[in-house]
């Protein structure tokens, strides 16, 4: 996000002042509360008008909280279970057992990796076969267990490998709809990063969908339909807008069920603050679930997917 | 309408415009010119090389159903474009281009029809429509035709020949994996069954939803099947795909489907399905 | 089974001579009256008195009906469901749709193989991960479809190798046992071969389990238990007897319901009529089966095998 | 009761008799002789390689548990000889002889006890039984140990050390396996948390029903996990097996346990499941 800079040069040049204050070697703090409100307005008029683009780029952004340290800071409690109990463990869609805000939770989430090497491993959090199927596992035990189903989603697409061909991955992603549609506990999707297609939506046929504002959810990159559709990947930040993957859009499109506020300039300026929003809507709509009956949750979420886009008119119905 | 891979495992197209109006098709496996009557009459088989060309909705329902039986459902949603989406074009235009290259209101048929006398619920999908890509109205009428199959005891067959979903319609054609999910449920909870059948090409998010959740799953020779496209897999990966990569034959050895039928023998197939399932005898 | 030699000579002459017969070299009808009748008991002889350890010889023959062609003789038609949707399709155990004496049903058995070539990808039976998988899939299919589940056993044990450890192939049989024991459809067994240990009661936890007489079904094999506590290879047919692992010791143990007598001297002397009968007692167990309801049966049956092995006085309760 | 295996995957038991006598074990890895109060306080762990030895089920419980706070459950049954067996020997004499080597009636442990405060149902099996192996009592056990833990409401916790199903009790002890799995259901009916802790060994008949089969499965180091055992591998399909087979380790990389926790650690970890899944909150 290019046009950040003139801020971050702000920024630095008020933080600069800050210290010469605490330090005692200037009297400016008019001059520096001054700064301080010219640098807010700057952040808010900039941020306030964020294109598709920009948020594009802060649902991709490098120090965006997440994956397992996201999960750290919205759970009190998190016991990690490992594998598909069929062919391994994928660190790529990781999961178990939560505390969050005082209930017990069965967690999914797609990591990342935050070294270098975690990254190469996770594969940016492209998940593989036994990652769908462990949250298969997964799924079991929170039905088993009667506990609700948190996931925390953040992937650019499920992984696109020979192997992952071998093993069905279009399956296990086919699977994991199914079973989070047969669900008879109270589930809660958490979009907070890319939603990419497939490998997101495997994780978030939910009873309630939640997106981070600057997170995306959608059937393609924008770089991706930049190629196909205008044969240009110049066109990004176009097919990013006209693709409307964007929280408030899909809040409009009602795919997304609430939009969580980021601290100004995104999530990674305040990865606290966000994960405390975060828990807070998480817990706010399980206590909302947790008074309905097992009939009304059941039919609501069918109703909800059945109909999934809204409904037409039939203008030529034969 | 030819369509094979060549050799690097892409696919090679023949402008469909000039091949409507021409009498000949040149099979791009080949390079035979086929006269357009013979092929119709060889089930749309290169009659030199035995390469499978891809069917039309119409053609398929006449290649399966029995002669005469198909009757559409009046579901009849046309026209959706949820987005407003234009990107070199406006997405309406794509639409009607496809609707009048086709004749069809989107990228599947579906009705009732007789397979070797047994009534079923069919829904067929159909290539030439935006790549057979799955967007609302698609979502729509596969959910209204399982609806259909669950209410009358009929066994839904489902005829896959898609790209995936139809991008188009963003986050919107990616929630028909939940719905067409969904009401495959319905399937389930009646006990009736739902036989896939995966043709050229059957891949991304319709592989990825209701296409694999079939009782019965049965690949035409000639089928692609996988969730991720060949040059995809090759560019984020740098893996070298394997000979038969995603063909009917590699799906399967790797467990994927359960039989792998030519196109003549797709007919008699589904028969011997449906009559193990549904014929005479005692049910519980 | 070498005792059976001397009847295989008798039967070779007769033979020669009822040839003699037809072809009017001579006129001996009442010699070979005599002899057959000396052959017919010479075999109720041998047969009536069949120690364990010729049962387990006949259970292994060669000859005995077993596999695809036994599904194909006692089904009307019978259509292959393959793969586990995520790693292969197991030969060794297979399944699929079937119609038995009218029954719609959902089969699965193991397979070993008609020919040698065949036997080798089978692993003379011995089913694989993803052959268990595979049941599980097809068990899933039954539930839905509401097809009876009749299960064909016949395997040696679960195939020991590198892969099937990394693939979990104790955990896919621990599935198996934990899906048999939930399935809402009626169920039967048929163990008609070697029902050898795990990888045979992961398919034999039905509501009826049949025996054909001479089938076998046993914690390990005669051999395998010789080495084991007799130390001596040669106390396998000792170990045979002791073990009770034959047709009626386990009816004695009501661990079989029903044994099916074969036609004299084994299944391989008439499998048509080992077929029919084995069709006539499936469709007698499914109708009886049929007319109970799901709540009863699934009582029953998780009454059956939560007493497995009958009750036993606490003689010290403490 | 020193255990190790040897390079060539097989295992060196060194003769219980004349170990109890000694005041002495020599460690099978390093060959140290240890004194036995010693290695009580390192938990049976080899205070000079590391190397661990299995536990007594009395010594797993003083191990695991709250000091004090294990609570037998008064199933009581002994002496089950299904078949009236004999081999070399009767199995009535093999039972006394294992009877009066253990102190127990059989090869697992059953009652209420705390881990960390939390109260739990607990299975604890003795690989010095005949191989920990599962016969009727050991079924029987298990089955009404989960039966208690479904009534109490109360997580169970099965910690397994088991060669496979004895077979000396033939299919009955093949019986024990639908037995365990059976009740294991009722854990499933009323929600309540199944826990398995996987030693040395943890193989055949055990591993292939109820063990497998829990909510949560934590592996000790050391551990040995696999259905068959790798003698029978070789010799069955003369393959190579590779280093580091059947480790808990290679359970863990397979995706077969969630897991692998030093035996200083495995109370601590039991604690934090225990935690995460019962103290406080709000369940639905
Ligand atoms: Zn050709
Ligand atoms: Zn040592």
């Amino acid at each position: 996000m290019p046009s950040e800079e003139p801020i971050r040069v702000l920024e630095a040049k008020v933080a600069e002042l800050r210290q010469m204050v605490v330090d005692g070697e200037l009297d400016l703090k008019e001059e520096l509360e001054l700064l301080e409100r010219k640098l807010h307005g700057l952040k808010e008029k900039r941020y306030a008008s964020l294109s598709d683009w920009d948020r594009v780029a802060l649902a991709r952004h490098t120090d965006r909280p997440r994956g397992l340290r996201l999960v750290e800071a919205v759970t009190e409690s998190f016991y990690e279970l490992r594998g598909d109990r069929a062919i391994g463990d994928d660190p790529a869609l990781r999961g178990g057992l939560a505390r969050l805000g005082g209930h017990r939770a069965v967690l999914l989430f797609h990591h990342r990796g935050a070294t270098a090497e975690e990254q190469r491993t996770c594969r940016s959090g492209m998940a593989k076969p036994q990652g769908y199927r462990k949250a298969l596992r997964l799924m079991d035990i929170a039905d088993r267990l009667r506990l609700p189903l948190v996931t925390l989603v953040d992937t650019p697409g499920a992984y696109p490998g020979v192997e992952a061909e071998e093993q069905n991955i279009a399956g296990a992603i086919a699977a994991c709809i199914a079973r989070m549609l047969s669900m008879r506990v109270p589930t809660i999707s958490v979009i907070h990063g890319e939603g990419g297609s497939g490998g997101a939506i495997a994780l978030a046929v939910a009873d309630r969908v939640i997106m981070l504002e600057n997170a995306t959810y959608s059937v393609i990159s924008p770089e991706g339909a930049a190629a196909i559709l205008w044969k240009d990947a110049g066109a990004a930040p176009e097919a990013a807008g006209a693709l409307r993957i964007t929280a408030p859009r899909l809040l409009e499109l009602a795919i997304a069920d609430e939009v969580v506020p980021e601290p100004l300039g995104g999530a990674h300026n305040d990865p606290a603050a966000t994960a405390d929003a975060l828990q807070a809507v998480i817990v706010r709509h399980l206590g909302e679930l947790h008074v309905r009956s097992l009939d009304e949750r059941m039919a609501m979420r069918y109703k909800r997917y059945r109909h999934a886009g809204g409904s037409r008119s039939n203008p030529d119905q034969g | 309408m030819p369509i094979r891979r060549d050799d690097r495992g892409r696919y090679v197209e023949v402008e469909l415009g000039r091949v409507e109006e021409s009498l000949w098709l040149r099979c791009t496996e080949c390079g035979e010119l086929v006269f357009r009557r013979k092929l119709r009459e060889t089930n749309h088989i290169c009659p030199r090389c035995g390469a499978y060309f891809f069917l039309t909705a119409q053609e398929r329902i006449a290649s399966l159903c029995d002669e005469g039986s198909f009757q559409p459902l009046t579901v009849g949603h046309s026209s959706s474009d949820p987005l407003g989406f234009v990107d070199r074009r406006p997405y309406e235009e794509r639409l009607a281009e496809a609707q009048s290259l086709t004749g069809l209101r989107d990228a599947v048929m579906v009705g009732r029809a007789r397979v070797s006398g047994h009534p079923v619920m069919l829904a067929v999908m159909d290539f030439r429509f935006i790549g057979g890509s799955m967007g609302w109205v698609v979502g729509e009428e596969i959910a209204t035709a399982i609806e259909g199959a669950a209410e009358g005891k009929n066994p839904f067959v489902l005829v896959v020949a898609s790209g995936g979903a139809r991008v188009q319609e963003g986050t919107v054609s990616l929630m028909q994996m939940a719905k067409t999910v969904a009401a495959r449920s319905l399937l389930a909870e009646a006990g009736i069954p739902f036989i896939a059948v995966l043709t050229y090409p059957s891949t991304g998010g319709m592989l990825a939803s209701v296409a694999s959740l079939a009782d019965v799953t049965v690949a035409e020779q000639g089928a692609m099947i996988g969730f991720a496209g060949p040059r995809v897999i090759e560019q984020t990966t740098g893996e070298r795909l394997p000979a038969g990569f995603q063909t009917a034959k590699f799906a399967l050895e790797h467990g994927i489907v359960d039989q792998v039928v030519t196109r003549e023998a797709l007919h008699d197939e589904l028969g011997r399905v449906l009559g193990v399932l549904t014929e005479g005898g005692h049910a519980e």
